[in-house]
């Protein structure tokens, strides 16, 4: 007991109704470490860390700051204990610019002088490496400017215990390691860190010791250097799992989606896609690989039939009998009104994929409910299937009543995947399948995929972690700046390859 | 000429009414709040500032225009914003469907308004014999500059709440996009789940915002009895159609108080210029007097096909917010 | 950095959000809500006239159903309530807040007024007459509903206060009416249309005049109930009213939904319009809304868009309407007193669903 | 006409224990309540009836804000339920509503005010009922005549132009503004006059700004038939901004509004009428099927004169008054104004085909038209020279 700790949380207990988040829970946080937080979606990590920055407050148990017991009862108590906490949906309000998401809230002397609030947050930004324009609105950001936004709201605050919610599940593999890099500065300084991730990779990386929470219960934690990957999801889990994607080989491919001259404008008549070409074939997964943001929403979309692209794009659709179909011009029932079996699994579970108000039943009938004849919905085979994805995919859900918005990121994503892969499609589409779930539920979700992709399904798999596309996906699309920089073999590929070819057009410096 | 200027003063003096209400409401607004309940806090205050004068006149041997003045104006703002609190502690603190709480204020507060100012009537000895001629003088003094000519009438023929109105107006518009308080406030209405996180307290912005703004709203409602009507109280529903009018405003100015001035003074205009257009015939004025209505949608469409963020109304507003809730 | 203030201090109380309250335990709560509301009415009425506060209650149910006409009204202005309520429903439900009941209603109004005069004069057989009135009263609301829907379905342009400023151009509309139609000439009310040959009138059945009220708005009830329950339409209103994206993602036509929702609220409002010319009043006016087009909207929300739970809430509201009148004409109140019980109940009402949603913990720790 | 309500309610009920018929209910539908200065006069009057015929507060039920539509038969009906043996209403369009409630319920009188159906209706239980308000009117007419005679004597009016706020272009409205100008050219020959109409019989701010206007265009009196304090507070306004104008109201007592502009108001005194027909169904007695009252039978006066009037107005209107009780002055003499240019010789009363014209009874008899002398509403429709209706159509 020579130091004393930053946080000390001691018998913590959360409920939420019925649901146990947090259960007697003993978590200690040291100056100068950073603390991995660890565990399966829904295990209570944002609810034990939220307890910490005043968003919920505890049911049981004591909270020490700096060796004293506290009460943190909102947010305001936790900037006065130095607590700061960057969430996993940002905390950022969208007119507002860079400087006045910073200065929210602080009681500062004197007027709200924009210029010496713009020439402090330039500072700190230089000071911790950080590239902002104070004045530029959040709504014209990237997701990785408005984490930084995030950072240097904490630190603006003057916070030196920071925790950071799932802050790389959006970002690049670039982007993240220029934030373990300040990361690793604000250690150093001596402040206190907790990282909650579900890319193991991350937390080896980056972390130096590691919390695991099971089931709202504290499991244990270790010293980063003593454990590895398998370990962790060991403990996680609670028992051994393996972590292996099976790559088989489809010997008969069938065309299935030919792409050709796709030109995507956005309202503000910019090209996120510039003549892109390309075929996917059913029998294989076809990744597509590229920094956010390079088009492939517009892509996915544009397949979909969510997106009207240029005069002279064609997408054709090649059914099992080589009919070919124009998919361009047709919305998504037109299409599977031609009899074009196609799913997609959007990167906005709850803004596109699913309704967020409604129960698991009323979600599967979203792709049947005009099924039948006659003016009413039938519900009863949409019941069926929900309960049976429940079951199939193990969603952790009171019930098939209960509203989506409720559940889990894990599960809600389980619900929409269950929900396309029942459709039993010819082409299924993913974006981002398994952002934010934990590796356990990640790797249900690649199995899924490879299960559709050996059924003769052309699987179209976007993806962030080049590891898991690399082990996943027969052919892999690379996409920079809205163009095809690249079309590679998944086998023979190496990440950084890939990794040139997202960020440079044909050895030029690509445009974002 | 004259005509042109009546009609002028006539789009300011009605104009002004409108625009407390809108002010107000735009405040309210900016907190997250959408009180639809402005009809009826400007009949509390209208009422409160009425009743309040005829009793200090009543009872007071000389009666001062400038006590006069000062009390029923602080009762019209005290009952207008209390009008406010029951909203906010509906809304804010027991999270009720704000929709329906401002409706139902706007069915209450037209309730004690013509409830009293019947009682008022009566007390008074009739229609038109309530005497409140000390803080109705206040109210309406003008200046000697109003004599000057046309210009005088057209700029300084009003009572101080006229300018009072503009000036509100213009403060509210620097408290909000200037002060640190009025950043915050705004974040409140934005997203109170990232102005909670910030440290804001919500749950006060939304209180002082919503009270305050039912205060300068219950203004108008005072602006309408003291001077437009000249202190008296008829139950002919105008204050209600005012206080709609005030809502629309809101939308009209983008939620930009200083944008409310002239949107105010226009719409004034509109509404009265059937009067001064020679020769239209009876059924023919009805069709006029759609004019506001009309130029307040073609506005509206405009203003949705320029389709600009800061356009738009504060993200989270009409929503209640529960820190717990995801 | 301070850290004293938070040693120790746990809250007072903290609010928790309830989950799964029993159907039953909520109606009780909103009963307890009811009750109080009474009594702190009554507390209110007793300091304005001391009269005893039971008295004044006997004296509301009196006014709502003291004879069998009285009751037979509060019924015939039930009917018309929850049907403008009916016709809120799909659009509130889509989360379009149409506000433009009112407009909407006066349309229905004048097409049936227009029709009572004209088809009279041309001695119209009744059947054509009816479904004339029928027709064209479904057709004017519902182009007035959804001029608004077709604005925000293109170009998202607000509709709160679109529909709103529907609402004054309708009035006018029918003060145009009205003085083009008035009778006698310059009198501006049109009078009783068809006085003596009744022509346009709704039928009496079984001896009451207002049986077919009930009957038209029972059926719209029942089918506006499995409208949004169980229809295709009805989960396509419920996804467009959740996320637009969403909606589009499944292939819904997003602008579609929008006009054909707002067609129908509006026909259903402008069949309010009919039954308030036809059916009730026998003429057409500026306030042949009356105010009702706002006041229904408290009921759709309230009953959460169960078109069953309507019918209580217009019911408890215009009982509460009649009964206040009935006291302030006995007690000789100026008759608003009538608007601040309305206001009381309805406060308490709407406070009431907090404690169905949420629970209130007390401090745990006594330090 | 201001006779204290005050003491109505304690007196009637002390003397209304020695009235046999304790169980005869009156029934009083208002279209509004005593925030409007019509309807206030009513409730005055009925007050005064109890009064004078010892009635207690139970034995009369006012319902008030009923407006004209279904609710007006509903609230009839009610009051029929209630016991009510004679039932009143108030505004113009309750009476076809009024008229089918007597219909079904032949064994109850009903009353109703500014009516034309009852001469037609043939029912023995069914009357209208109005005051010659047209002769107060002339005298208020007086009043503001000898007001700008002054004004113009002392140069500080060059044009003698006056204005009117008028409710609707109705036989009430126009017999009256035609009254109120008639008073005034009796004093001004040369006087004007522009009538703007509200399309309301009571907006207090659309009074208001129609008096504005009125006054932008240079008028200098402002007369109304309009239930509102708007024109005079307007007025009022004006004045203190230093216009030359002055205000005649209607109903109610302007000078607690007004007090610098306002001259008088012509006002209905209804107590003597319903007194007559409270009585009349106490009695059980036959009715007519129309009552009306002028200055014969103090039914109509004008209000305390302003400070502004102009010297010797008092005895003036006292000799008005006098001329219209003994039958000397008519108030619609055709040789005082002319249609057309020309002098009128004949003009029909009541229309019988329902196209909104006159055309029978002719209501030019011995050399003046004989207003409310078929039916107690008013029926004067001539559009004279020197009046300009600005929105007639
Ligand atoms: N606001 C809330 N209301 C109700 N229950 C909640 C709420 N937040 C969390 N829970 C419950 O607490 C449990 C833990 O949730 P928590 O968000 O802490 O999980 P997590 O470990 O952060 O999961 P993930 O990895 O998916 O982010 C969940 O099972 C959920 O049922
Ligand atoms: N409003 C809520 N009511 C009840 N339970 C909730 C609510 N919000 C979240 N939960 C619970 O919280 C648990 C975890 O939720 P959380 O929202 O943290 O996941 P998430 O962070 O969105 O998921 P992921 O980390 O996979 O993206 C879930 O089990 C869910 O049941
Ligand atoms: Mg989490
Ligand atoms: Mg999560």
């Amino acid at each position: 007991m020579e130091t004393v700790a930053a946080v000390q949380m001691k018998n913590v207990t959360k409920r939420f109704g019925t649901v146990i988040a947090n259960n007697q829970v003993n978590l200690e946080l040291d100056r100068g470490e950073i603390l991995s937080l660890l565990g399966e979606n829904g295990s209570g990590k944002t609810t034990l860390m939220n307890m910490l920055a005043g968003i919920y407050y505890p049911d049981g148990g004591e909270i020490f700051v700096n060796g004293k017991e506290v009460s943190i009862r909102s947010p305001k108590d936790a900037y006065e204990l130095g607590i700061g906490m960057i969430h996993q949906h940002f905390k950022l309000v969208d007119v507002f610019t860079a400087a006045e998401n910073i200065v929210l809230g602080l009681k500062e002397a004197g007027r709200l002088d924009r210029k010496v609030i713009a020439a402090r947050v330039r500072e700190i930004s230089s000071r911790y490496g950080f590239d902002i324009d104070p004045n530029q609105k959040v709504y014209d950001m990237t997701v990785s400017q408005k984490q930084t936004v995030e950072i240097v709201k904490v630190l603006y605050r003057g916070a030196d215990i920071l925790i950071l919610d799932e802050p790389t599940a959006v970002l690049t593999p670039q982007e993240t390691d220029k934030l373990f890099a300040v990361m690793r500065n604000m250690r150093d300084d001596g402040k206190a860190l907790v990282i909650i991730t579900h890319k193991l990779h991350e937390v080896m990386d980056v972390s130096d010791r590691v919390a695991v929470l099971r089931k709202g219960e504290y499991i244990g934690d270790v010293e980063t250097r003593d454990t590895n990957p398998q370990k962790l999801t060991d403990m996680m889990v609670g028992h051994s799992v393996t972590l292996n994607i099976a790559r088989p080989k489809m010997e008969k491919l069938t065309e299935r989606i030919e792409v050709q001259h796709l030109t995507v404008k956005d309202p503000e008549g910019v090209n996120r896609l510039t003549d892109v070409s390309f075929t996917a074939y059913g029998g294989e997964i076809l990744g597509v690989a590229g920094i956010s943001g390079s088009g492939q929403k517009q892509l996915l979309e544009a397949i979909a039939g969510l997106q009207t692209p240029e005069a002279g794009s064609h997408i054709l659709y090649k059914d099992s009998d080589g009919r070919e179909h124009e998919l361009i011009g047709r919305n998504p029932l037109d299409i599977s009104r031609m009899g074009v079996a196609l799913s997609f699994v959007p990167e906005d579970r709850l803004g596109m994929g699913l309704v967020g108000n409604m129960d698991l039943t009323d979600n599967m009938l979203l792709r049947s409910y005009l099924n039948g004849r006659g003016a009413f919905a039938d519900r009863k085979a949409p019941k069926k299937l929900a309960e049976q994805v429940v079951k199939e995919l193990e969603v952790v859900t009171p019930g098939v009543t209960t509203p989506v918005r409720k559940l889990s990121g894990g599960n809600v994503q389980k619900v929409l995947v269950g929900r396309e892969i029942a459709m039993n499609p010819s082409v299924l589409m993913s974006a981002y399948a398994v952002r934010g779930l934990d590796i356990n539920t990640s790797y249900t979700i690649y199995n899924l995929m490879t299960e559709q992709k050996m059924r003769g399904v052309a699987v179209i798999y976007v993806g962030e972690d080049l590891d898991v596309l690399l082990e996943l996906c027969d052919r892999i699309l690379v996409l920079c700046g809205g163009q095809v920089s690249g079309l590679v073999d998944g086998r023979t590929a190496t990440k950084d390859g890939i990794g040139l070819m997202m960020t440079q057009l044909h050895g030029k410096e690509g445009k974002q | 000429m004259k005509e042109l200027i009546s009609l002028f003063t006539s789009a300011i003096v009605f104009g002004s009414v409108i625009l407390f209400g809108a002010t107000g409401e735009i405040l309210t607004e900016k907190s997250g709040n959408l009180n639809l309940g402005v009809p009826g806090i400007m009949y509390l205050g209208g009422i409160a500032g009425l009743v309040s004068a005829f009793f200090y006149e009543a009872s007071a041997a000389h009666p001062v225009p400038f006590v006069a003045v000062l009390i029923s104006l602080l009762c019209a703002f005290a009952a207008a914003a209390l009008g406010g609190l029951i909203f906010s502690f509906l809304t804010i603190s027991l999270r009720a469907n704000q929709n329906v709480t401002g409706l139902t204020l706007t069915i209450f507060g037209s309730g004690v308004a013509n409830f009293f100012g019947g009682s008022l009537n009566k007390l008074a000895g009739g229609v038109g014999q309530i005497s409140v001629s000390v803080a109705s003088s206040g109210y309406r003094a003008v200046t000697p500059l109003s004599k000057m000519g046309p210009v005088g009438e057209l700029l300084f023929s009003y009572g101080f709440l006229a300018y009072l109105a503009v000036i509100v107006a213009i403060a509210v518009q620097l408290f909000l996009n200037r002060s640190r308080a009025g950043l915050n406030l705004r974040a409140v209405g934005e997203n109170p789940g990232t102005a909670d996180a910030a440290g804001i307290d919500v749950t006060k912005n939304k209180y002082l915002a919503t009270c305050i703004g039912a205060g300068i709203s219950g203004l108008g409602g005072l602006y309408y009895v003291m001077d437009y009507t000249k202190g008296t109280w008829a139950n002919d529903g105008t204050i209600e159609g005012l206080g709609w009018l005030a809502v629309a405003l809101v939308i009209f100015a983008t939620w930009r108080s200083v944008n409310a001035i002239w949107g105010a003074y226009l719409f004034g205009l509109l509404f009265w210029v059937y009067l001064y257009i020679p020769g239209l015939a009876r059924s023919t004025i009805e069709l006029f007097k759609m004019l506001p209505y009309l130029v307040t949608i073609a506005v509206l469409i405009i203003v949705s096909l320029r389709n600009r963020k800061e356009n738009q109304p504060p993200a989270s507003l009409g929503l209640a917010y529960f820190r717990e809730e995801r | 950095m301070s850290t004293n203030s938070h040693e120790h201090s746990e809250p007072l109380f903290r609010i928790s959000k309830r989950t799964g309250i029993s159907a039953p335990k909520a109606w009780i709560i909103r009963g307890i809500a009811l009750l109080m509301a009474l009594v702190v009415s009554g507390l209110v009425i007793f300091a304005i006239v001391k009269l005893n506060p039971t008295k004044v209650y006997i004296a509301m149910f009196e006014g709502a159903f003291g004879t069998p006409k009285r009751s037979w009204v509060t019924i015939r202005d039930t009917m018309m309530m929850l049907c403008i309520a009916i016709g809120l429903a799909p659009a509130f439900k889509m989360r379009f807040w149409n506000i433009g009941a009112e407009g909407q209603i006066l349309m229905g109004g004048i097409a049936t007024a227009a029709c009572m005069i004209y088809g009279g004069k041309a001695a119209l057989p009744t059947p054509l007459l009816f479904a004339l009135m029928l027709v064209t009263s479904v057709a004017a609301g519902a182009v007035w509903g959804m001029i608004p829907g077709v604005f925000k379905a293109r170009w998202n342009t607000n509709e709160t206060l679109f529909t709103l400023m529907m609402n004054y151009v309708a009035i006018q509309l029918t003060s145009f009416c009205v003085s083009k139609w008035e009778n006698p000439y310059g009198s501006n009310s049109v009078g009783i249309i068809n006085q003596l040959t009744q022509k346009g009138w709704f039928p009496a059945i079984f001896g009451q005049p207002y049986t077919l009220n009930v009957i038209i708005v029972m059926a719209l009830t029942v089918a506006m109930f499995i409208y949004l329950k169980y229809s295709k339409h009805g989960y396509e209103i419920a996804v467009v009213g959740d996320s637009e994206n969403t909606a589009r993602y499944a292939g819904i036509s997003v602008r579609k939904v929008y006009v054909r929702t707002m067609a129908l609220s509006g026909a259903i409002c402008g069949i309010a319009g009919f039954l308030a010319v036809s059916g009730a009043s026998h003429t057409i006016s500026t306030s042949t809304a009356g105010g009702r087009g706002f006041t229904a909207i408290i009921v759709a929300w309230l009953a959460k868009f169960n078109t069953f739970v309507m019918i209580l809430i217009s019911f408890l509201l215009i009982f509460l309407e009649k009964g206040a009148i009935e006291i302030a004409s006995r007690y000789n109140l100026n008759d608003y007193a009538s608007q601040i019980i309305t206001g009381i109940i309805l406060f308490f009402i709407l406070g009431s669903e907090f404690f169905i949603n949420y629970k209130v913990n007390f401090r745990r720790r006594h330090n | 006409g201001n006779s204290g309500s005050g003491t109505a309610s304690s007196s009637a009920a002390a003397s209304g224990k020695d009235t046999g018929k304790s169980d005869f209910k009156v029934g009083v539908i208002l279209i509004g309540d005593e925030n409007e200065g019509y309807t206030a006069a009513h409730i005055e009057g009925v007050k005064a009836a109890q009064q004078a015929l010892g009635l207690t507060d139970d034995q009369i039920i006012y319902k008030y804000n009923i407006p004209e539509d279904e609710t007006c038969y509903d609230t009839a009906t009610d009051l029929v339920e209630q016991g009510c043996k004679v039932i009143f209403a108030n505004s113009f369009s309750h009476e076809s509503y009024i008229l089918q409630a007597a219909q079904e319920n032949p064994d109850v009188i009903f009353c109703h005010a500014t009516g034309t159906k009852a001469r037609t209706a043939g029912l023995k239980n069914f009357c209208n009922y109005f005051e010659n308000i047209y002769e107060a009117r002339y005298v208020s007419g007086i009043v503001a005549g000898l007001k700008l005679k002054e004004l113009m004597d002392a140069g500080k009016v060059k044009d003698p132009y006056v204005g009117y706020v008028g409710a609707f272009p109705y036989a009430e409205v126009v017999s009256g503004y035609t009254a109120f100008f008639l008073g005034i050219r009796s004093i001004v020959p040369d006087a004007h006059m522009d009538v703007q109409y509200t399309n309301s019989w009571f907006d207090i701010t659309a009074e208001g700004e129609a008096a504005n206007a009125l006054m932008a265009k240079g008028c200098v009196i402002i007369g109304q038939h309009a239930d509102s304090t708007g024109a005079p507070s307007a007025v009022e306004s004006a004045f203190k901004q230093g216009k030359t104008v002055f205000s005649v109201g209607y109903n109610v007592d302007m000078l607690s509004v007004a007090p610098d502009v306002a001259l008088t108001s012509p006002q209905n005194n209804w107590g003597v009428l319903y007194t007559e027909l409270i009585k009349t169904a106490m009695e059980g007695g036959e009715f007519k099927t129309d009552y009306c009252g002028g200055y014969s039978e103090d039914a109509v006066q004008i209000s305390k004169l302003g400070t502004a009037c102009a010297a010797g107005t008092e005895e003036a209107v006292n000799t008005a008054i006098a001329a219209i009780k003994d039958g000397s002055l008519h108030v619609f003499d055709t040789k005082t104004f002319t249609v057309g240019g020309k002098e009128v010789t004949n003009a029909f009363a009541t229309d019988t085909d329902g196209d909104f014209t006159p055309d029978a009874d002719e209501a030019i008899i011995d050399g003046y038209y004989h207003e409310s002398y078929f039916q107690s509403a008013p029926s004067f429709t001539l559009r004279i020279d020197g009046i300009k209706e600005l929105n007639a159509k």
